[in-house]
């Protein structure tokens, strides 16, 4: 069970990152904290994608993925990294226009 | 060819050079600005070192082909250099390329511009120092009266100088029509700038528009030459080319070789390249290219078309008229642009597309010639403004030029317009040196300029006599001497094969005592005689050196350009003679006026009629000074006294023969009147139709109001509290708290999964297996 | 109009959305701040590195020098103006002792006047020195520092030789001096000048011309001329704003009589040159600015040196001796006196109201720093956190002075 | 890597600090430790990344992740920071909501993971023209295959008979030039968003102009 | 190794971790102290250089004539000194943040080659590694500026996450030359690319490179907070920066994390620019001829060569950023930061445009005698392939 590593070792880790991920999402107000917590579910998926694309991990050296597991890694990354400056941006606006961070706080949009 | 094959990578950088320091002003020109004149420093480091590389490369060509006294190529068939640098595109035979065609003539071309232009860039030190600081605009009064005030434009000046110098080189160096095409454009640009660089000035920009849309009308026609050709031949390159794909194509002047000897149309090359090729086996066969659909009609079509585009870029007949209003740009402008290289590219293209041009093209040439020839010099006789006259001139000797083009003397018009280019730019710096002196550019305003502008007073006066072709007679003269006789001798021969054409050599002769008048008029005008306002007078003062040193410069070269190198016989003249090409003129029957016979231009060479045209010439220029000493020089006779003799002639000259009024009945008050009837019908039809219709349409609507609110007010309105209502109830589950969407997002992924689960089993093979 | 009911228009009013308010810092400067020259503290708002307002609190050194001054006599209170400008002890000392002497009516022997310029020109070196080389550790550049603190200990070494004491001198006094010099003092005077000059051109190469610190100094806390002039701004401060102001050239007659034969120039840029021999003034710097002070100071060191080289020869020439010091006890007539000098750091004024009595009625000291701190409000409006230091620093002031 | 075994310590030992990162951000109540536990898990992933043979993944994740985004996100903590920090608590019932969802989801999530068996049928790639087999896994990912396949030269579809590189089999150019321009909007939008105007009269250079 | 120890303590196979943690540890313990000995050594030549330039003498009493023990001094001293703890701060991360700080600049040892095949663990990607790892120090100083519950160090923090993070940028691109020149990412074969004489290193390849490494110069003294761009502890107006409140060993080891990034990123600039570990002149190959084809021993003798010759350049980078430092006053945030953007990384940019040109256009330098080793991305992918498929 502690070796050798498989790609399901990696999975268990991508899960406990998704599931951590997705509760920060739930519970959080802070709206850094939201941000922070789709960045868990990013890697997530990241770890997934590197798990599948690794031959290191299969005892055949053949995963099903290889070029496309990391590039997509690589694209998920560049789209986390502007998502990020995106959502910061709008969070420095949403302080500034609220005073606060709380997301709660914001709710104009409510029916 | 070890060292030829250096000669276009030289040309290359001597070309970029310029449009470095273009790209590299324009990046930084604020910033240079704030510091002065380092944008000056780099345009002129730019050009120099294009001269620089020009005369290496040039060095290297006459190294490799060296100049021979009997005209004859000794050691080597002398071949152009021509290739690709860069392709743009390829459509099967079709090359769009940016490409070099070199001989002698692009080579002199090279070192002329990039000299003049250096001097130039030297001079605008001087000159244009103004702009170094804020510029208090006189002439421009603002809406409060005041003066307008803003930064100087050192930079962008230089800028435009250096993007100039590159569009000129290239326009110089492509080796087919397109290239041609798109930096001709872009000289055009140039100038359009550079007459507009006062643009808060409306003289200036007016001036702009006008050079501007003037030479759209030539550029047009030689849009359809273009395309004439191109459709006609499949190519626009002037020689042999090669695709990408290695096959070789023949060039324009192999079509138009063909045309004129059909007997050789299917041989893979003409003249001396067929013999270069069967010696060299290395030579590939050349394929033809297009659809051949070449006849001589349509070349010469091609020709008058192209024609058009050299008439509006050289400022000839009836295009002219944008030459004069373009003196509004700054005076080294003028000299470089509009005086010594751009205006001369038309005469430069004439003679580029030689081959191309039909013996009746030539005389279409001959004759536009003369009449701008003849009608800019009269109207130089009585302008006033200083650039005025010199741009008349300017006009009047391009007209020169054409004339000795059309008349096939080849060598003879393109010397002058290298000799033109020194002594005009000359001209221009003296008198961007006295306007700078005196501030305005009225003649009327200035007078003995001599003994406070000594170098430019006698740098000018080297600049008129070179103009009027002074000189003693069958020896030597100054450079003007050389080419006009040059060119006159050839008109003589013309003139004396084809008696029905020969008003044309009187009115050039005419013409050549006309130029000696008005050159000395305004160096007398200047220089000489009682100051005729003290107020400019006193604050008259000698430019500083890197004014005059470029006029002493190029005084010196306005002397000696059409002299050979002594003990050799290396000149400009033996020189362009390398590069003759006359392929058309072989039998030099015109088909179409079958009487008209254009001469060789060896036959003019001949002692008899040089000796008499030489005369001929000097007696005419001597006449022309004779009557600028009576008028100005010792004031004889007042002018004044003898416009009002002849009023109705002194008018029709000082409005310019009326073009301008002319060009604005026969096309501006047509259109503005056109459109006044357009608004007369829009107001008084149009209008009047919509109005009613309206009111019509007012009173229906009433009506339909009126059943719109009794009866679909009334669903619309029970349908609408409905959906309120719906939307009321709805509106809850819309908390604008974003954890309890994404509560419902989980709550949905994980429905989804639990469903994918119920109907795939729990296996997930939908995720990972399954593919 | 159609409405939605319950719905008010105004709710849907667009306020500012493109500016991002940022919080609003308060920040203490001191005064235990490394750079704010003593125990000075200066509230900075801040927003972001942008301070919009910064308000100078002093006090913290207050010794009520003026109130002991009412208590003790004119020759008793010397040591305490010691402590007012530390850095210039001698400069404070002359101050006092010539208001003093101008309520006597008082004239020092000659050898007494060209010892005083000496002494003073020297001390003024020195103040300057101190300046400079705190300017540089202000904007990062060590070195300078401890170019300057070298030289300056050479000069405390002089006075030490002439009084006894490195910082709190009573060297002058009123009506002279209290010791002449020792012997072979001015040999090693004239030895430590020339080994200085150069280093004024090493200082002139480490901070007025180098890049970085034009960058920092250069168009930063420009002090217009009305300004300087309205907040009675003194010293390199009134003329790095250009202002062609110097009390030894302009001042009351009893003090500038002491320079009379003395031949200097005003450090002041005049036409964007200051006197020679200096670098050329960098394109950068805006007159007014932290630069054109700090440069103020660097071209009145190199004026100095010249005066001091002056008063060696004449003091060698004079004849006489240096002067009696008054008594303790002098009665002072009655009347009102008040005489500025200029000193480093700016005018240094003292005011005596005498009864008649030995002890003054009243003694108020005008403070030179005390002005030129005032104006610093008025500089660091506006400017960079970084900036406040290159401020407070090209003000050059002694809170002794200050709070006195 | 140091062996099978010596890369079962450290996947143990990173996974260890990815998931104690991701337990740190869920159950700490200050943002600023939330942000450190964020960045201990990222750390971790890219270790990971490193031990699964994805060199250049993995010092991307460090560099693009760790060093840019988390520094952005720390940056934005200390900008909407308030002194001192109100930590933001959440109540009762939304921590129910979240455990009772993430429950099932976990147990989805572990029965899928678990099922997982390796298959290395996959993508032994058979060469059409050849009839070589050439196992793609066993190339390793360099930067350069990883940069050529963004630049539409994909090497899974290498020639083993050093044929010639094909082109845009399946590359990711198309990406690769959508992503850039993303990039590009998502800059301009952010510094757009961002933008703080400078309240008036109050510029650095404010008080220079005084004297001329 | 590890598998020797587990032979030689005899250890059944499920307790073979321990084997492999021991030599991990170790490695890790002789890395350590490697990094230790170039960070006593950096603090005494900032003492030493500083006193030089100042007209002093430095450090003269402990450890003999030269002050050698001056560090083990400070160290001590540091050592007894009390740690406190602001009662404003996060205890937490106010204890976290020097270590966090320190780690990383001790990792990029871990890639970074000291002689032709040194190198602790070889990657693929060194390169890209070191770069990516010197970023995350700028975490530890923006944490202890956080954490420490007061203004200046808040202001310190920020000061340093806006220039850490802007300076990468050209840094990353600056380094983007060399890799681009030899075509890997790999530091061992950068650094064999330039082997041969000083014309074969990476600066004097073109004008672009030697543009780019002193852009790589700026920005690495600038990413690393050493003066003159210590903006974020600049005392004279943040009093210390991000290091206000600290004091004792905490403070000792944000010093420490300072001095080995020096000679990290000088490490990395002698590597990607200045040859690495091949000197100026080729010595090493007139000894000991090729690298293949001799024994162990000279091989040995030839990579210890090679090592000194780094660890020179090295010496000579850090004493140049120590003169740096005592020699240049402070520049303001507002112009660091647009020093970087509008000199730095346009130039950077330009340069790497200039070189990829260079490259394109002239395959064989300027001269016609070829770079060393100017192999294209395809070339070296083929070259993989290659070696892959000849077993």
């Amino acid at each position: 069970m502690f070796s050798p590593i498989t790609p399901a070792h990696y999975l268990f880790v991508g899960i406990v990152l998704f599931v951590t991920g997705m509760i920060c999402l739930l519970t959080k107000r802070n709206i850094i904290a939201i941000l922070i917590g789709v960045e868990l579910i990013l890697n997530a998926a990241n770890i997934n994608f590197i798990a599948f694309s690794s031959p290191v991990l299969f005892p055949k050296r053949v995963p099903p993925l290889v070029l496309d597991g990391q590039i997509f890694v690589l694209f998920v990354m560049i789209l986390a990294a502007a998502e990020a400056a995106v959502a910061l941006a709008i969070a420095l606006h949403f302080y500034s226009r609220f005073g606060t961070v709380d997301v709660d706080q914001g709710d104009e949009l409510k029916g | 060819m070890s060292s030829l094959s250096l000669v276009p990578q030289l040309l290359l950088i001597a070309w970029m050079l310029p449009l470095a320091s273009f790209v590299f002003i324009f990046l930084t020109g604020s910033f240079l600005d704030r510091r002065g004149r380092a944008s000056g420093f780099i345009a002129t480091a730019a050009i120099a070192g294009s001269f620089l590389l020009s005369v290496v490369a040039a060095a290297l060509w006459f190294g490799y082909y060296p100049l021979d006294s009997n005209h004859q190529a000794s050691s080597h068939p002398i071949r152009p250099l021509s290739g690709d640098w860069y392709t743009l595109a390829e459509f099967g035979s079709i090359k769009l390329a940016l490409g070099y065609y070199i001989d002698a003539l692009t080579l002199a071309m090279y070192v002329m511009v990039s000299f003049i232009a250096t001097l130039i860039h030297i001079y605008s030190f001087g000159y244009m120092h103004e702009e170094l600081h804020e510029v208090n605009d006189p002439q421009v009064i603002l809406g409060d009266g005041t003066t307008l005030r803003r930064p100087g434009r050192f930079a962008r000046f230089f800028q435009y100088l250096s993007l100039f110098g590159f569009s000129m080189l290239g326009l110089v160096i492509a080796n087919n029509l397109l290239m041609t095409f798109v930096f001709w454009e872009l000289v055009g640009i140039c100038s359009y700038f550079l007459i507009g660089f006062y643009v808060e000035r409306s003289s200036a920009t007016s001036a702009g528009n006008k050079a501007f849309i003037v030479n759209r009308v030539g550029d047009f026609g030689m849009v359809l030459g273009l395309a004439a050709l191109l459709t006609s031949c499949g190519t626009l390159h002037f020689d042999h080319y090669q695709t990408t794909n290695g096959a070789h194509y023949a060039g324009l002047f192999f079509y138009a070789k063909a045309i004129q000897h059909p007997a050789s149309e299917l041989e893979p090359a003409e003249g001396s390249r067929s013999e270069d090729s069967q010696s060299n086996p290395e030579t590939p066969p050349v394929t033809l290219s297009g659809p051949k659909g070449l006849t001589y009609g349509l070349l010469v079509l091609a020709g008058l078309a192209l024609l058009c585009g050299c008439l509006g870029k050289s400022a000839q007949f009836p295009l002219h008229v944008w030459l004069p209003d373009a003196m509004e740009g700054p005076t080294p402008v003028s000299a470089l642009i509009h005086a010594a290289t751009m205006v001369a590219a038309g005469v430069y293209l004439v003679g580029r597309i030689y081959p191309l041009l039909t013996p009746e093209v030539l005389i279409v040439v001959a004759v536009i010639g003369t009449i701008t020839l003849f009608m800019a010099a009269t109207i130089a006789l009585t302008a006033t403004d200083i650039k005025k006259v010199l741009a008349y001139s300017t006009i009047s000797q391009l007209g020169y030029m054409m004339l000795g083009l059309g008349t096939g003397g080849w060598v003879a018009g393109l010397f002058h317009l290298f000799t033109h280019a020194f002594f005009k730019a000359l001209l221009f710096l003296g008198s961007g040196s006295v306007i700078h002196a005196c501030g305005t550019n009225e003649m009327p305003q200035m007078g003995g300029l001599l003994r406070k502008m000594p170098w430019t007073a006698i740098t000018m006066l080297i600049g008129c006599l070179a103009i009027a072709g002074a000189g003693i007679p069958l020896w030597a003269g100054f450079s003007g001497y050389h080419s006009k006789d040059a060119i006159l001798a050839q008109v003589y021969l013309f003139h004396t094969t084809n008696r029905f054409l020969g008003w044309i050599y009187y009115l050039a002769l005419v013409s050549a005592a006309l130029t000696a008048f008005y050159m000395f008029r305004l160096w007398f005008l200047t220089f000489i005689g009682q100051p005729r306002n003290e107020h400019i007078f006193g604050h008259a003062h000698e430019s500083p050196k890197s004014m005059t040193v470029p006029l002493v410069v190029l005084a010196f070269f306005a002397v000696v350009a059409g002299w050979s190198v002594p003990g050799t016989h290396w000149s400009l003249s033996a020189l362009l003679e390398q590069a003759r090409v006359t392929p058309l003129l072989e039998n030099s029957q015109v088909p179409l006026f079958g009487n008209v016979v254009i001469p060789h231009e060896h036959e003019s060479h001949e002692a008899q009629i040089h000796q008499l045209v030489s005369l001929e010439a000097f007696t005419a220029g001597i006449l022309g000074f004779a009557i600028a000493v009576v008028f100005y020089g010792a004031r004889w006779l007042d002018p004044a006294k003898v416009c009002q003799r002849f009023f109705g002639l002194y008018r029709f000259l000082l409005n310019k023969w009326y073009f301008d009024e002319l060009y604005s009945r026969l096309f501006v008050r047509p259109v503005t009147w056109v459109a006044s009837v357009a608004a007369w019908i829009d107001r008084a039809v149009i209008d009047w139709t919509v109005d009613h219709a309206a009111v019509a349409v007012r009173s229906l609507a009433h009506l339909d109001d009126w059943l719109d609110r009794i009866l679909v007010d009334g669903a619309v309105n029970r349908l609408a509290a409905a959906i309120y209502g719906m939307g009321e109830w709805f509106r809850q589950w819309q908390t604008g708290r974003i954890r309890n969407y994404i509560l419902w997002i989980v709550v949905g992924l994980v429905s989804l999964f639990i469903l994918g689960s119920i109907y795939f089993g729990l296996g997930m093979h939908l995720v990972v297996g399954a593919s | 109009m159609n409405v939605i009911p319950g719905v008010d228009p105004e709710d849907f009013s667009v306020t500012s959305e493109t500016e991002v308010r940022t919080e609003e810092l308060l920040i203490n400067m001191g005064p235990q701040h490394p750079s704010t020259h003593g125990v000075l503290r200066v509230v900075l708002r801040t927003d972001g590195e942008l301070v919009l307002e910064a308000i100078p609190h002093i006090g913290y050194l207050h010794r009520c020098a003026e109130k002991i001054g009412e208590k003790v006599t004119p020759r008793q209170f010397i040591p305490y103006t010691d402590r007012m400008d530390y850095l210039a002890g001698m400069n404070m000392n002359l101050g006092w002792a010539l208001t003093v002497e101008k309520l006597l009516g008082l004239e020092v022997p000659e050898k007494a006047r060209h010892l005083r310029v000496l002494i003073v020109e020297l001390n003024r070196i020195a103040s300057h020195l101190v300046a400079a080389g705190t300017y540089g550790l202000d904007l990062g550049s060590f070195t300078p520092f401890v170019y300057c603190f070298r030289e300056r200990e050479k000069i405390l070494n002089l006075f030490e030789a002439v009084c006894g004491a490195r910082l709190t001198y009573s060297y002058i006094t009123v009506g002279g001096l209290m010791a002449d010099l020792p012997s072979g003092w001015l040999d090693q005077c004239e030895a430590f000048l020339d080994q200085f000059e150069p280093v004024i051109d090493d200082l002139h190469d480490l901070l007025s011309v180098n890049h970085i610190f034009v960058k920092r100094t250069a168009g930063v806390g420009v002090l217009s001329r009305e300004l300087a002039v309205d907040y009675g701004c003194t010293g390199p401060v009134l003329r790095g704003s250009g202002v062609d102001w110097d009390l030894r050239r302009d001042g009351d007659p009893f003090y500038t009589r002491m320079y009379r034969d003395y031949d200097f120039e005003v450090a002041v840029c005049r036409d964007g040159k200051y006197p020679q021999p200096s670098p050329p003034v960098p394109t950068e710097a805006v007159l007014g600015d932290c630069w054109h002070r700090f440069f103020v100071r660097m071209v009145e060191v190199v004026q100095s040196v010249r005066l001091v080289r002056q008063a060696i020869e004449k003091y060698r020439l004079a004849e006489g001796d240096i002067g009696q010091p008054i008594k303790l006890n002098q009665k002072l007539p009655p009347g009102e006196v008040y005489l500025e000098t200029e000193c480093p750091k700016g005018q240094m004024g003292f005011m005596i109201v005498s009864l008649g009595e030995a002890i003054p009625w009243r003694v108020r000291a005008r403070s030179s720093s005390f002005c030129n701190l005032s104006v610093l409000p008025e500089l660091c409006r506006g400017c960079l956190v970084a900036d406040v230091p290159a401020i407070v620093g090209s003000l050059d002031i002694v809170l002794g002075e200050v709070d006195r | 890597m140091t062996g099978p075994d010596g890369m079962a310590i450290l996947f143990w030992l990173f996974a260890i600090v990815t998931c104690g990162g991701a337990l740190v951000v869920v159950l700490s109540r200050h943002i600023v430790r939330a942000a450190v536990g964020l960045i201990l898990s990222l750390f971790g992933v890219a270790m990971l990344f490193l031990l699964a043979g994805a060199e250049f993944v993995g010092a991307m994740q460090l560099m693009i992740y760790v060093g840019g985004t988390v520094v952005l996100l720390a940056f934005g903590v200390m900008l909407t920071a308030r002194r001192p920090l109100l930590p933001l608590s959440t109540t009762r019932d939304q921590w129910l909501a979240a455990v009772l969802l993430a429950c099932p989801l976990t147990v989805i999530l572990v029965q899928a993971a678990l099922s997982y068996a390796p298959t290395d049928s996959v993508s032994a790639q058979v060469d059409a023209h050849s009839g070589v087999s050439t196992p793609v896994g066993m190339l390793p990912v360099t930067p350069a295959r990883l940069g050529m396949a963004l630049l539409g030269f994909s090497q899974d579809n290498h020639r083993p008979d050093g044929g010639e590189v094909s082109h845009g089999d399946s590359g990711y150019l198309l990406p690769f030039e959508l992503i850039s321009v993303h990039l590009l909007v998502v800059l301009i939008g952010a510094a757009y968003l961002a933008r703080r105007e400078v309240p008036s009269g109050m510029t650095p250079r404010d008080n220079q102009g005084q004297l001329q | 190794m590890a598998q020797w120890l587990s032979d030689w303590l005899t250890l059944s196979p499920q307790w073979e971790w321990v084997a492999y943690l021991t030599v991990a540890l170790l490695q890790a313990v002789i890395l350590l102290a490697l990094v230790m000995t170039a960070v006593a050594l950096a603090t005494w030549a900032e003492r030493k250089v500083a006193g030089r330039i100042q007209d002093r003498l430095g450090p003269t009493r402990v450890g003999g004539r030269f002050g050698w023990l001056q560090p083990l001094a400070d160290g001590l001293k540091l050592f007894t000194k009390e740690d406190l703890i602001p009662a404003n701060a996060d205890a937490v991360l106010f204890r976290l943040a020097p270590y966090l700080s320190f780690a990383p600049v001790f990792g990029v040892f871990m890639a970074l080659p000291f002689s032709d095949g040194w190198v602790a663990h070889h990657f693929n990607t060194a390169a890209f590694f070191i770069l990516a790892v010197l970023g995350l120090e700028v975490f530890g100083i923006i944490l202890g500026g956080y954490a420490s519950g007061s203004k200046w160090s808040l202001l310190g923090g920020m000061r340093e996450a806006a220039q850490v993070v802007s300076y990468e940028v050209p840094l990353a691109f600056s380094a983007m030359l060399p890799i681009l020149l030899a075509g890997t990412m790999d530091l061992v074969a950068i650094g064999e690319a330039q082997r041969g004489w000083f014309w074969n290193w990476f600066v004097f390849h073109d004008p672009f490179t030697f543009v780019a490494f002193w852009i790589y110069v700026i920005c690495a003294v600038a990413g690393t907070n050493r003066a003159p761009f210590d903006l974020a502890e600049a005392e004279s107006e943040l009093v210390a920066g991000f290091h206000t409140e600290y004091s004792g060993f905490r403070w000792s080891v944000f010093y420490m994390g300072e001095y080995a990034a020096m000679a990290a990123v000088c490490g990395l600039g002698v590597v990607l620019f200045l040859g690495g570990w091949n000197g100026p002149i080729p010595v090493a190959e007139w000894l000991f001829g090729p690298a293949s084809s001799t024994s162990p021993i000279v091989n040995f003798l030839s990579q210890l060569l090679g090592a000194v010759n780094f660890i020179i350049k090295c010496i000579i980078g850090v004493v140049f950023m120590i003169s740096l430092r005592w020699t240049l006053p402070r520049p303001r945030i507002d112009q660091v930061m647009s020093m970087c953007w509008k000199y730095c990384f346009p130039l950077a940019a330009l340069a790497f445009l200039g070189a990829t040109l260079w490259v394109l256009m002239l395959p064989d330098g300027l001269l016609g005698q070829g770079h060393p080793k100017a192999s294209t991305c395809e070339q070296s992918v083929m070259v993989t392939v290659e070696r892959i498929e000849t077993p």
